[in-house]
């Protein structure tokens, strides 16, 4: 029975993954990140972690996954860029890294013998000794968070309000600036900068 | 008794004063120059005083940072004394052509000058090592002051260079006498008799390339050429007359009696460096194309030329690089001052825009004739003196040395011959022809004259010198000497 | 308990590993913010399933934090998005390159 | 008797100071009288000092004195020295004699040249420089003397400071007498490295404990410095350019005293040279190689004064080939007249060039004997001097140094004996031309437009120029008579002293011989020159511009020394010192250390900044192989 859940939930993780990282629609993508968390939350009540579990559900799916789409809904259709066009042997590379880091840790985590699984009694996972061991062992760390967590919300603020409120789609601000425009006033700046270098190096040469 | 710290102390007071109180012009170069006449005047009677044979005198020996074991021991022998007293009157002179020729700010511009005596006596007497380190480090100060401030329109890339050398060496040199005093045997002492023989080959090359670059000697010469150019007239003479005579100094009185098995085993790479130096700056001030430039190269092949004359290790090398040392701190300092009155008068120390000057300024062909002849040391003359004995001394160790060395003298005749004959002969430029500058007179003159006298006064006899510094130079070199089983 | 935790790490593995890709590869900073979603569950995890070996609730208590400092981090990225699209940049990560030396 | 010396010595170091510190409150004709004054009195104190000498006995005519330690640095010690003995006393007597009427002579010479006092405290400074050098008792003290009279050389030739060719020939003359200097100078670092001590005493003791190598070396050193102060091959070249000084100068300097100065060294220091047979016979080769080159080149050139130069440098080779046959006191004989005659010879040649308002190419001359008679009548005198015809006075010596070849009768003795015939042959040739294309001849136009009225406003010149030239002419002619082969002995006894090792000193027979042979040769050139020069004729040019070519513009071009020398050292040097300033000086070692290092830093950063690109998901991509690379680390190291 369990067989069947881990293989059905892992199946479902990886494939809303693959869509999460593949799909152009950020939309699209955030709805397979929501599947993803849902798989996630199940193979980890078959690890018998039902807090944790249910915390992914409510925090993530329920509050984080709002708010990302609230974002996704504000952008538009700016949000939708395709895949890296980038050079191909950086594409090759990054594929190459990270599949090198999966390979090492499926050899390690299938090479290394863990030992035998520790016995756990039905207290295990439950809210109770969560928050227990959160406001006792792990009191200043759940504080950090807190902190770190308020901050962010005062940094989102900041980020959220500054600025003029231009309404543009992607193609009138293409249309206004342009690639070759981009591409050109960096080619300037650039030209700039390396005019200033030389002069002062050539004044310290004479 | 007066004793030498009496002579450092009255310039650095009278340096203190000057620079706190906004004297007028005329009252501070007044004032400057009293003061560093007083100062020579203290030197002769010093000079008088001196027995030859009785090794380092006038000595205060206190305890100055007790925690560290530092002392202020400072005494004077023969060859500081000769550098003393050469220092006195070089800044006599150099504060005289600084009067004469009216700098912005002159009280601060006399106020560094005297302060750079000080601290170049500092230089030259200390016994201890902290203490040479204070003098050696601290007379920088006011020279890049001097020349950061006063000096000619590239004046700042030049003093960036100086610093960029000399912050190298000193360092090393810095961190080699650490080494040497907390390392000395029965608490931190940093004076130079007891670290006599006790440093090892690194300490012996970072006090070595501290010395090599302020001399300057062969590699590290890059510095020269842009100081020396840039430098007020004044102040180049005091650079490169006793300035750059405090690393030669150095490797004669701190670093051969510190690390004698050190410099004899090491003394063919000095001698080797000393003789590509002296051909290559001789062959380099053949090709300059101002006056300044010849001189200041003139220099770099003369200072290797000292210290080559240092690491023969014989009583000639010895006498020889001393007197060296003297003579050609006298001549360059004079040639420094006469082009820089050159350049006030017709607005350019170029040999392009100089020539033909002898006609009518008798007293302008007859001082830069002395100057030049003394330059290329023509026999007769103090510089012909220290230079033969360099050569004798270097053809007593290696035949072909002494050989080399003196067809290296031909060099000089040629470049000393091209400066000469390209301010004083051949027609007038243009430029001097409109601006007909007037003849050396009153003022420059007087700066210049007292160290053309000397130089003649030397050339007489020049065994009045070399008696006086014969011990104390033998004395120096002795120990390294003696490891060389010589 | 009939699954193997290492099974459990394996597919932790596979899923940084999509996650990784995905900040690699992707563009938009919408889309990346997700992936890294994708790599910090991942490890989220892992982290539960070593709790489990262990048998120790301190790994769940991780994972907890994580979680915090990962809508921390939503709160930040999701800012900055909001704060491009004011500014009518465009959103592309590409183009933002003042750290270009 | 030495205080009569140190006065000789001090009288012209007075004048000097004197003129330069007082010298422009003097009229300016007050400053070649006050000069003269001074080297007459000179030459009085020097005169008495000779004849003080040759009053004592023999035995003790050598004297020396220290007046004060000049240098000393451990067991090396010299002193201002003099020994005066009868080579000393005789230069003595040469230097302010000849330097005396030369000082007279110059007074009108230089009359109305702004810089007159300058001249003057030259002219007694080079007087003093030539004492210093001939009193010295010690070898430091000689090589003083050496450069202070190049020194003076200098000063003068670049007297007209304003011509460009003067200034050039000055730093030439200087810089190859420098040469010689260094080579004097190493010869003295051996000298005292071998035996430990640089005075005459000292070393003629000890110079029997040299082995023949040691001494040859050093022999060959101090040669050095002889070749370059005498103008001998190969380090001549620098005399016919210092023709560019005042014509006073080139009698005074560059003929009767200075360039003798080589010769004087090597009779000096002959109890070395005598451990040094090879050297001597390579100084007579030398010597004949000179004597015939410069002979040669004397027949083509054009300019008086370097007509004049050549055959002083011919003259010296004569003198070189006599030292060095050890006919010291025949060497010296020579010195002595030919002092005499070519001084008269170049004063009679600023005669003419003052005659002509400076002009001193012999083609813009001719015909001056009817306008100019006396300084013609004198011009011969030297002229047969030189030639060596019998009786005049350079027939005796330079006869005395050939006979001595045939006396010697080795190699070495035909060899010199044959070249100097043939250079005899040379020099009757090259001489009488010059006379004959100076006085003989029509008048050239130039000379006939300017000539005229030059002498008839002053005459041929002013006394002061022309007592001198008397004076000189009456030594030339008779001078040669204090050495007549078998009958008076003054030079050969005189000299006899001053070489222990004895000298060579032909019989009377072979003298005589020599005096005949010589003659007739001379006289056979004289012809020559008549039959070439006499009479405006294509005869030269058919010779130079036909057979001869190839010879004659050897010889025009001074058979290449100069050029050899300039592609051989100057350029090279040059180019040398070029380069290394431009391009090795200035990067390696004063852009390197400073503006180098930031500039190779500036350099690594810009081509590492590729990495700092900007994009975020680059960082990431290298983050992300970091972890891979280290985790794959930890797993293959195992653990």
């Amino acid at each position: 029975m369990d067989i069947v859940v881990f293989f059905v939930a892992s199946g479902c993780a990886i494939a809303s993954a693959i869509a999460v990282v593949a799909q152009k629609n950020p939309f699209v993508s955030a709805l397979a990140l929501l599947a993803n968390l849902a798989s996630l939350a199940a193979l980890m009540l078959l690890l018998e972690a039902q807090f944790v579990a249910a915390a992914q559900i409510i925090v993530y799916a329920g509050a984080v996954m709002v708010m990302f789409l609230f974002v996704i809904a504000y952008v538009g259709p700016r949000g939708e860029i395709g895949g890296g066009v980038r050079k191909p042997w950086l594409v090759a590379l990054s594929v190459f890294a990270a599949l090198l880091i999966a390979v090492e840790v499926i050899v390690v985590v299938f090479g290394a013998s863990l030992g035998a699984v520790a016995s756990v009694d039905t207290d295990y996972g439950s809210p109770a000794a969560i928050g227990k061991a959160l406001v006792t062992d792990y009191l200043l760390a759940f504080e950090v968070v807190s902190v770190i967590l308020f901050m962010a919300a005062v940094a989102g603020v900041v980020f959220g309000t500054g600025g003029r409120p231009v309404r543009l789609s992607t193609e009138q601000v293409l249309a206004k600036e342009g690639e070759s425009a981009v591409a050109r006033r960096r080619e300037a700046s650039r030209a700039a900068l390396d005019a200033a270098r030389d002069s002062t190096t050539g004044e310290s040469a004479r | 008794m007066i004793t030498i710290s009496t002579l450092i102390a009255v310039p650095a007071i009278a340096a203190v004063v000057l620079l706190v109180i906004p004297f007028a012009r005329q009252a501070a170069g007044y004032l400057a120059l009293l003061v560093s006449l007083a100062v020579l005047g203290g030197v002769i009677g010093f000079i008088y005083r001196f027995e030859p044979v009785a090794g380092y005198q006038f000595s205060d020996n206190i305890s100055w940072i007790a925690p560290l074991g530092v002392r202020w021991h400072v005494a004077v022998n023969g060859v500081s004394l000769a550098m003393i007293a050469v220092t006195a009157l070089i800044t006599t002179c150099a504060l005289g052509f600084a009067l004469w020729a009216k700098r912005d700010r002159s009280h601060a511009s006399f106020a560094l000058i005297l302060m750079t005596e000080a601290f170049l006596f500092l230089v030259f007497a200390a016994r201890d090592l902290f203490a040479f380190y204070v003098g050696f480090e601290g007379m920088l100060i006011p020279l890049l002051v001097l020349l950061v401030v006063w000096g000619g329109p590239s004046r700042k890339v030049a003093t960036l260079q100086v610093i960029a050398y000399t912050a190298f060496g000193t360092l090393l040199m810095l961190l080699a006498i650490l080494y040497l005093g907390l390392t000395a045997p029965g608490g931190p002492n940093f004076d130079m008799e007891a670290a006599i023989g006790r440093g090892n080959d690194w300490v012996f090359f970072a006090f070595a390339i501290a010395f090599a670059i302020k001399s300057p000697l062969f590699p590290l010469h890059g510095w020269v050429l842009p100081a020396y150019r840039q430098a007020s007239p004044e102040v180049a003479a005091v650079l490169s007359g006793v300035a750059s005579k405090a690393g030669a100094f150095a490797f004669l009185a701190v670093l051969v009696p510190l690390f004698p098995a050190q410099s004899e085993q090491y003394a063919w790479l000095f001698i080797a460096l000393g003789t590509i130096g002296f051909l290559w700056g001789s062959l380099l001030a053949f090709r300059q194309p101002d006056g300044r430039g010849v001189v200041a190269y003139s220099s770099i092949a003369q200072m290797s030329f000292i210290v080559l004359g240092i690491f023969l290790l014989s009583d000639r090398g010895a006498t020889g690089a001393t007197f060296q040392m003297v003579n050609h701190a006298l001549v360059s300092a004079a040639l420094f001052l006469v082009v820089g009155w050159l350049e006030t008068q017709v607005g350019s120390g170029y040999f392009a825009q100089l020539g033909g000057l002898a006609r009518r300024r008798p007293v302008l062909a007859t001082v830069s004739m002395v100057l030049g002849m003394a330059a290329l040391a023509v026999p007769g003359s103090s510089v012909f003196a220290s230079e033969f004995l360099i050569m004798l001394g270097a053809f007593e160790s290696h035949w072909w040395l002494g050989a080399i060395v003196a067809l290296g003298a031909v060099l000089a005749a040629m470049y000393m011959l091209r400066w000469i004959s390209a301010i004083l002969h051949d027609r007038e430029s243009a430029l001097a022809g409109t601006l007909n500058p007037p003849d050396l007179k009153q003022g420059a003159l007087m700066a210049i004259l007292p160290l053309v006298l000397v130089l003649i006064g030397l050339s007489i006899a020049p065994a009045q010198f070399t008696d006086r510094v014969d011990a104390s130079a033998h004395a120096l070199i002795s120990a390294a000497a003696k490891e060389a089983g010589r | 308990m009939s699954v193997g935790i290492p099974l459990f790490l394996g597919v932790s593995a596979i899923l940084f590993t999509i996650g990784l890709i995905g900040v690699l590869l992707r563009r938009s900073p919408l889309t990346i913010l997700l992936s890294l979603e994708v790599m910090l569950n991942a490890v989220n995890l892992s982290l539960v399933a070593f709790s489990r070996q262990i048998g120790g609730s301190d790994g769940q208590v991780f994972a907890l934090v994580v979680m915090g400092i990962a809508a921390a981090e939503v709160v930040v990225g999701l800012g900055l998005v909001v704060a491009m699209t004011r500014r009518s940049m465009v959103l592309d990560t590409d183009e933002l390159r003042t750290l270009n030396g | 008797m030495t205080e009569l010396v140190w006065i000789t010595l001090a009288l012209p170091l007075v004048g000097v100071a004197l003129l330069a510190l007082f010298g422009n409150n003097l009229p300016a004709r007050g400053a070649g009288l006050f000069a003269s004054l001074i080297m007459l009195a000179a030459f009085v104190t020097a005169a008495v000092a000779l004849i003080l000498l040759a009053n004592r006995p023999e035995d003790q005519r050598q004297v020396t004195e220290t007046a004060w330690t000049w240098l000393s640095a451990g067991d090396f010690r010299v002193g201002f020295d003099i020994w005066f003995d009868e080579l000393t006393a005789l230069m003595l007597v040469i230097v302010t004699g000849v330097g005396f009427l030369i000082h007279v002579f110059s007074i009108g010479y230089m009359k109305g040249d702004l810089q007159e006092r300058r001249f003057f405290a030259y002219m007694n400074m080079f007087v003093f420089s030539m004492l210093v050098l001939v009193v010295s008792g010690n070898l430091v003290q000689l090589l003083i003397g050496w450069g202070l009279v190049g020194l003076s050389s200098y000063l003068l030739i670049g007297f007209w400071h304003h011509k460009t060719s003067a200034v050039k020939a000055a730093k030439k003359a200087f810089i190859i007498n420098a040469i010689g200097d260094v080579g004097l100078a190493v010869g003295i670092f051996l000298l005292f490295v071998d035996l430990g001590t640089v005075s005459y005493s000292g070393v003629f003791a000890s110079a029997d404990t040299l082995s023949e190598t040691q001494a040859s070396i050093a022999c060959l050193l101090l040669l050095v410095g002889a070749l370059a102060k005498s103008a001998q091959i190969p380090l001549h070249t620098w005399l016919p350019d210092a023709m560019e000084g005042p014509t006073p100068v080139s009698a005074l300097i560059h003929a009767a005293t200075m360039v003798t100065a080589g010769v004087y060294l090597i009779a000096r220091m002959n109890p070395l040279f005598f451990y040094a047979p090879k050297v001597l016979d390579l100084i007579v080769i030398i010597g004949v190689i000179g004597l015939l080159m410069a002979g040669a080149i004397a027949i083509v050139q054009t300019d008086i004064k370097r007509i004049i130069a050549f055959s002083t440098m011919s003259q010296i080779a004569y003198m070189f080939v006599g030292v060095g046959l050890s006919a010291y006191w025949a060497g010296i004989f020579h010195l002595f007249t030919h002092a005499f005659f070519k001084a008269l010879l170049f004063m009679g040649a600023g005669l003419v060039i003052h005659a002509l308002n400076g002009e001193q190419d012999t083609r813009n001359m001719g015909g001056l004997r009817k306008l100019m008679p006396k300084t013609y009548f004198c011009f011969l005198i030297g002229g047969l001097a030189l030639t060596g015809i019998f009786p005049f006075s350079g027939g005796f010596s330079k006869d005395a140094i050939l006979s001595a070849g045939l006396h010697v009768d080795s190699t070495i003795g035909w060899i010199a004996y044959g070249g100097g015939l043939v250079g005899a042959l040379m020099t009757g040739i090259y001489t009488f031309r010059l006379i004959f294309l100076v006085f003989h001849r029509r008048l050239s136009p130039y000379a006939e437009k300017v000539a005229p009225p030059l002498i008839k406003h002053h005459g041929e010149g002013p006394r002061s120029m022309l007592w001198p030239v008397y004076i000189l002419a009456l030594g030339a002619a008779f001078l040669g008579l204090l050495q007549i082969p078998g009958l008076t002995h003054v030079m050969s006894s005189w000299l006899e002293p001053i070489s222990p090792n004895g000298m060579i000193e032909a019989t009377a027979g072979q003298e005589w011989l020599t005096t005949l042979i010589g003659s007739l040769v001379g006289v056979v050139g004289i012809i020559i020159a008549a039959h070439l020069y006499l009479h405006e004729s294509d005869a030269p040019d058919r010779i130079r511009l036909g057979r001869g070519r190839l010879i004659a513009r050897a010889l025009e071009r001074r058979c290449y020394w100069d050029d050899l020398y300039e592609w051989m050292f100057e350029r090279p040097t040059q180019w040398t010192a070029s380069f290394l300033n431009r391009d090795v000086d200035a990067t390696a070692f004063r852009w390197l250390p400073t503006d180098g290092i930031g500039t190779i830093t500036a350099f690594f950063g810009r081509s590492v900044v590729v990495l700092q690109n900007g994009i975020v998901r680059s960082y990431a991509l290298v983050f992300a192989v970091g972890i891979a690379g280290f985790l794959l680390y930890l797993l293959v190291r195992g653990t």
